[in-house]
């Protein structure tokens, strides 16, 4: 069975083309795929996530507010009773060109699972998903 | 109240106004009088419509960036090191993205947030936040006139708040700041809501007070075929005009390939100018180019090459002012180091380019020809669509996918039609969902495509367009397969 | 020996090698035929004819750095770092200045003050005193060709000594690398000693060897007219045909206006293969364009802006390499980092426009007529003089200043053209001197700078020259008065 | 009277450009200008100075080795007699771009009493020089 995934840009962004892309590179790759878009809320993710019972939430965020809209959604999937989803997060996801360690750390800390640098490929998502997805 | 593109009556306007003004507690601060006042009294070089019209007059182009960050004194500061350390012509006051949601509790969080930390966690200027006294200590405190850049559906609060501020020009519009920037707001509220602005605009006009408006010209930014912009460009601007607009800049987002970015401009302007003549408007017409706004090559050395590329475009095609990308583009919010870097590379381009343009030559011709000719099929859809109304014939254009735009988040997009890059980096149709072109124009198109496909040796088809969506950023503009 | 345009005999040659081997002890390690065992092993790749002719069957441009060190692990370093991290196309060895006066004793002490002080204290590479073996290690270091790019009157001594050590192209002409480079050495000899370097590439060629030859476009780099290079370009060119040369490389300096800069480019290679033609020599000829090589700006982002300018321009006008200028032009040797950043820029410009050219338009036409027109004055003049000998007729046009190269220091020179641009930034003739042009030329020019002087409000005179001289370096293409 | 300035380019280095604006430029300004050109020795530079009895030296170096070719200049004067010659020099002094105190301290320390950064336009050149012979 193919393991689904949760797939949006998260907060006040609109930024659509990665996402797309992200969504097509996915579903190539055997995923299945649910995009909620951009302009997603937290629970958006988290819905979509019981919903369908997926796998793993990767969360975009382009825009620079990604630190502020972030926050907290681990101890709300816990709170939905999403115990152990996995958690990627990925895009430009602070404000201006920061050193990459500290912002890691910081989004580590807020608890997700794995974090990415501006311009990441989907192929590194795609391989990390099959390795913690255990495909 | 019934979308229509007829200029707002007093009584309408006023209505509105007051909700409008309410809707955060800065609003009151607003007082149109006082406004027009306060800025005929600013000095001539601090108006927008002004310094363009002098620009198109002595047939240069001006160089102005993007920037703003979430604290007035920073803000100064970034804005004043532009105009002295990078040479900015114009100055610009980019708004963040909560207010662009008029998330205005969220900007508070921001705000404060930003204060702590000592560094900006907005990705703009708070200016509904901050207010209308703030807005004019900006204006006070540089030398070039301001613009607000934005991105906002619903733009009226915003809009009231930085003309009675000072600044002279408002970017945006019905189409262009909802289709590419949101999601589910419908066509129908923010064109009416872009009546508003454009009404503002035009009551400022009525006081003697010159206000430019800019329609946001690259949309999505992304392969974006110029008759697809310049229809949306035209659109807006007719339906400004209707609002008692007069100064009016048309932009479009630099595609790469120099024959039809320069096209591309002519044509926009010369239609443009043919439909404002047509309906009886009187309209002062500018143009804006975008230096390329897809995705960016990380290397900063590469995001020169790409700037500079931008800028010679836009001095060969004669647009009045160039919107200016920064080093650091692929990666952030630019400091204001990188911010100057990217003005300063512009203006060295266009000062080494002042005065050259691309001459005419059999290709151009047939390039804006070509575009006309695609702009032509859409239009005259949309007014018979609309039965003669234009706002109503573009809310329905975008129902039935006769308007979409590529890559558009929103759900009021058909989203059905795919752009990619023929043998010569110029944007075309892979698929025209259901844009109506003539079978000619169809067929042209798709020869194009059919001709870069055998060249790579595959098929045309989504791969085409995902390799074109990453090529500038991988140093090139044709996205080829990466074994030929 | 007599100076003739005629191929040396064998006779000739080796009477001459054997001095010219014995000019500095490395000179004994050259052996011909091994060296083109030598090359002949090297993998194809490594080949400077082979490469070019590649880019020129698929229409691309080529990006080359300069660059050169005092000491061998360093410059391979160097290289090896403009090859992986700059994406270089090919590869240069800058020598250093004394060798070029062949002042190899200054050399030593510059390579032990280098290794002393632990930075290079040469502005080259010192190739002859490294001999064959470094050279060598050098070609072998890389996956790229190599050329020697100099300035060296009397390169004989060099060449001989980078041929053997595998490199594949060297720069240089009698002409170019004399009247530019040198005060007070014949051009008879420099013309002479160009012949054998001539010779020796047509003979490496006749053992089956490819071997490219560069003449020296830009020449002083500031402000010299397009026909006045194009003339030099085709004189050398011809030269170097006589003695064998089979692949050649003919440059041009930007100037900086686009249409003048594409006019050049096509003029010269539409005419230098006529007059290859005509002569009835059998030539591969391609075309080098050089990136603006006059004065730069300090400031790093404008130069940028600079170096992507004439990177693109060098796409538009389909030349087959460009030489890259650096960020740091105006301020000192580059830095590997910022030599490798300009190459960046440039190739992100050069993929961007992968297949543009500028189209043919009037203003096209009328320039290459132009240029053509010129050139052609000056070279039929030259042809008379000498009689039908065109290295003869070179050495007295130099004398009667029927050729003369702006701003040169050579006493060779007569020094009396002066240049300035046009309205539009084309370089164009302010005093002729006793360059042979038809009236109509001539009063055509001066209408151009009658132009310009009269929106200046001012006279066409020597002040407009030095303007120009500073203006790119100040940020703008012409030099227009300050208050203005 | 005017005062006689000899101006030249050392060395092996052939940059005339700068060399020919600087001697429009200073003859502009007022002086006699004893311009010996490019690829001038030391022994040139000092030739010059004797035999029109100037009161300084302009000396410009581009191409890179002008620490090398500078050196021992003033020694040289002293011991041909131009005492108290007026030493100055300018252009692109060193090879690459290097901090600049530390070269004009080297420069200085070879008995130069001007030394200048490179792009210095010639009224700079022209103001010391007014100011230092006292015109
Ligand atoms: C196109 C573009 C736009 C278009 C977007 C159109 C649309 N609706 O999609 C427009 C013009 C509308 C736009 C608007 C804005 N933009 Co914008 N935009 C870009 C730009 C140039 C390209 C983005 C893009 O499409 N790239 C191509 C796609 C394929 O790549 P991608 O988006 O990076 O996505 C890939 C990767 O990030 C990765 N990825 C993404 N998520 C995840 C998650 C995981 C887990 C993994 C592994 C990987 C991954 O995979 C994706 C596919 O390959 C970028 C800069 C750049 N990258 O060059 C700026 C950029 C993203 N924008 C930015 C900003 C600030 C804005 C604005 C606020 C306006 C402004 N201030 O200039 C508004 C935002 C409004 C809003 N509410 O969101 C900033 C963000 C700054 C920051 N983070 O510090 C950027 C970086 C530019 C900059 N340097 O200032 N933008
Ligand atoms: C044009 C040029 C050439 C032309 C010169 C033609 C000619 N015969 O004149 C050519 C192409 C032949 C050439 C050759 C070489 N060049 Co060259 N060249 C330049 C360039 C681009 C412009 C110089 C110029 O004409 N500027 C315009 C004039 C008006 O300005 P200027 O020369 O700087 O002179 C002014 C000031 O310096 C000042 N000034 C000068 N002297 C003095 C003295 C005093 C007291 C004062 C106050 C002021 C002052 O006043 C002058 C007038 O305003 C410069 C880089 C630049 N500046 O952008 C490189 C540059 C000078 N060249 C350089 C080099 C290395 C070379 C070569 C060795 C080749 C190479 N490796 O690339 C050869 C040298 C051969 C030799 N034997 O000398 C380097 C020197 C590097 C360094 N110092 O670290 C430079 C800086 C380029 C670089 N960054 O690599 N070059």
């Amino acid at each position: 069975m193919k393991k689904k995934i949760v797939l949006g840009v998260i907060g006040a962004d609109c930024h659509a083309v990665g996402n797309k892309v992200l969504d097509f590179a996915l579903t190539e790759a055997g995923f299945e795929v649910v995009n909620i878009g951009v302009l997603s809320s937290q629970e958006d993710f988290i819905n979509a996530a019981i919903e369908t019972d997926a796998s793993a939430i990767i969360v975009s965020s382009l825009y620079g507010h990604g630190e502020i809209d972030c926050r907290g959604l681990r101890e709300k999937c816990e709170e939905a009773g999403l115990k152990d989803i996995l958690l990627y997060a990925g895009g430009n996801l602070v404000v201006g060109k920061q050193d990459w360690e500290p912002v890691r750390k910081r989004f580590q800390e807020m608890g997700f699972d794995r974090v990415y640098p501006p311009g990441t490929p989907p192929e590194v998502d795609i391989e990390h998903l099959k390795e913690d997805l255990k495909i | 109240m019934e979308l229509k593109n007829k200029k707002w009556t007093e009584e309408e306007f006023l209505k509105m106004r007051k909700e409008v003004l309410t809707q955060w507690p800065t609003g009151k601060d607003v007082d149109f009088k006082e406004a027009t006042d306060y800025i005929k009294a600013l000095p001539e070089h601090k108006n927008f419509a002004k310094k363009l019209r002098k620009a198109s007059q002595e047939g240069i182009t001006l160089a102005q960036p993007r920037a703003g960050v979430a604290l007035v004194d920073e803000h100064i500061k970034l804005l004043s090191y532009l105009e002295k350390e990078g040479g900015a012509d114009l100055l610009p006051n980019t708004i963040d993205s909560y207010t662009r949601q008029n998330r205005y509790h969220e900007c508070e969080v921001g705000i404060k947030e930003s204060v702590k930390e000592n560094r900006s966690m907005l990705n703009g200027f708070p200016a509904v936040n901050h207010g209308v006294k703030n807005c004019r200590r900006v204006v006070e405190s540089v030398n070039l006139p301001l613009q607000a850049r934005h991105g906002t559906p619903d733009s009226r609060l915003l809009s009231e708040i930085i003309h009675a501020g000072g600044w002279t020009s408002n970017e945006g519009g019905g189409i262009s700041y909802n289709i590419p920037y949101a999601k589910s707001v419908s066509l129908e509220k923010t064109i009416l809501d872009w009546q508003y602005c454009d009404r503002l605009a035009g009551m400022y006009e009525e006081m003697g007070v010159e206000i430019n408006r800019e329609p946001f010209g690259p949309l999505t930014g992304t392969l974006v075929p110029p008759s697809i912009s310049n229809v949306v460009a035209i659109v807006e601007g007719l339906l400004a005009a209707e609002q008692g607009v007069k100064n009016i800049t048309l932009g479009y987002g630099q595609c790469g390939n120099l024959v039809q970015d320069v096209a591309a401009i002519r044509a926009l302007v010369e239609q443009a100018g043919e439909y404002f003549k047509f309906y009886g408007y009187n309209i002062e017409l500018t143009t804006v180019f975008h230096q390329w706004m897809g995705g960016f090559p990380a290397d900063e050395s590469k995001a020169f090459g790409v700037i500079s590329w931008g800028a010679a475009t836009a001095a060969l095609a004669g647009a009045t002012k160039v919107i200016v990308k920064t080093p650091h583009e692929a990666v952030g919010i630019p400091t204001m180091e990188a911010n100057a870097q990217g003005i300063k590379a512009t203006k060295q381009t266009l000062n080494l380019l002042k005065g050259q343009r691309l001459p005419m030559s059999k290709e151009l011709e047939a390039e804006i020809q070509l575009i006309k000719a695609e702009t032509k099929c859409i239009l005259d859809k949309v007014f018979e669509i609309g039965k003669g109304d234009l706002s109503v014939g573009a809310v329905k254009a975008f129902q039935t996918g006769i308007m979409d735009i590529p890559f558009a988040p929103s759900n009021y997009n058909a989203g059905k039609i795919l752009p990619a890059r023929d043998n010569n980096g110029a944007v075309r149709f892979l698929e025209f969902g259901n844009i109506p072109m003539s079978q000619e124009i169809k067929d042209f198109n798709r020869q194009l495509l059919e001709e870069r496909a055998n060249l790579e040796g595959r098929k045309v088809g989504f791969q085409m367009v995902v390799d074109d969506i990453y090529a500038v950023g991988k140093g090139t503009l044709v996205g080829r397969p990466e074994h030929k």
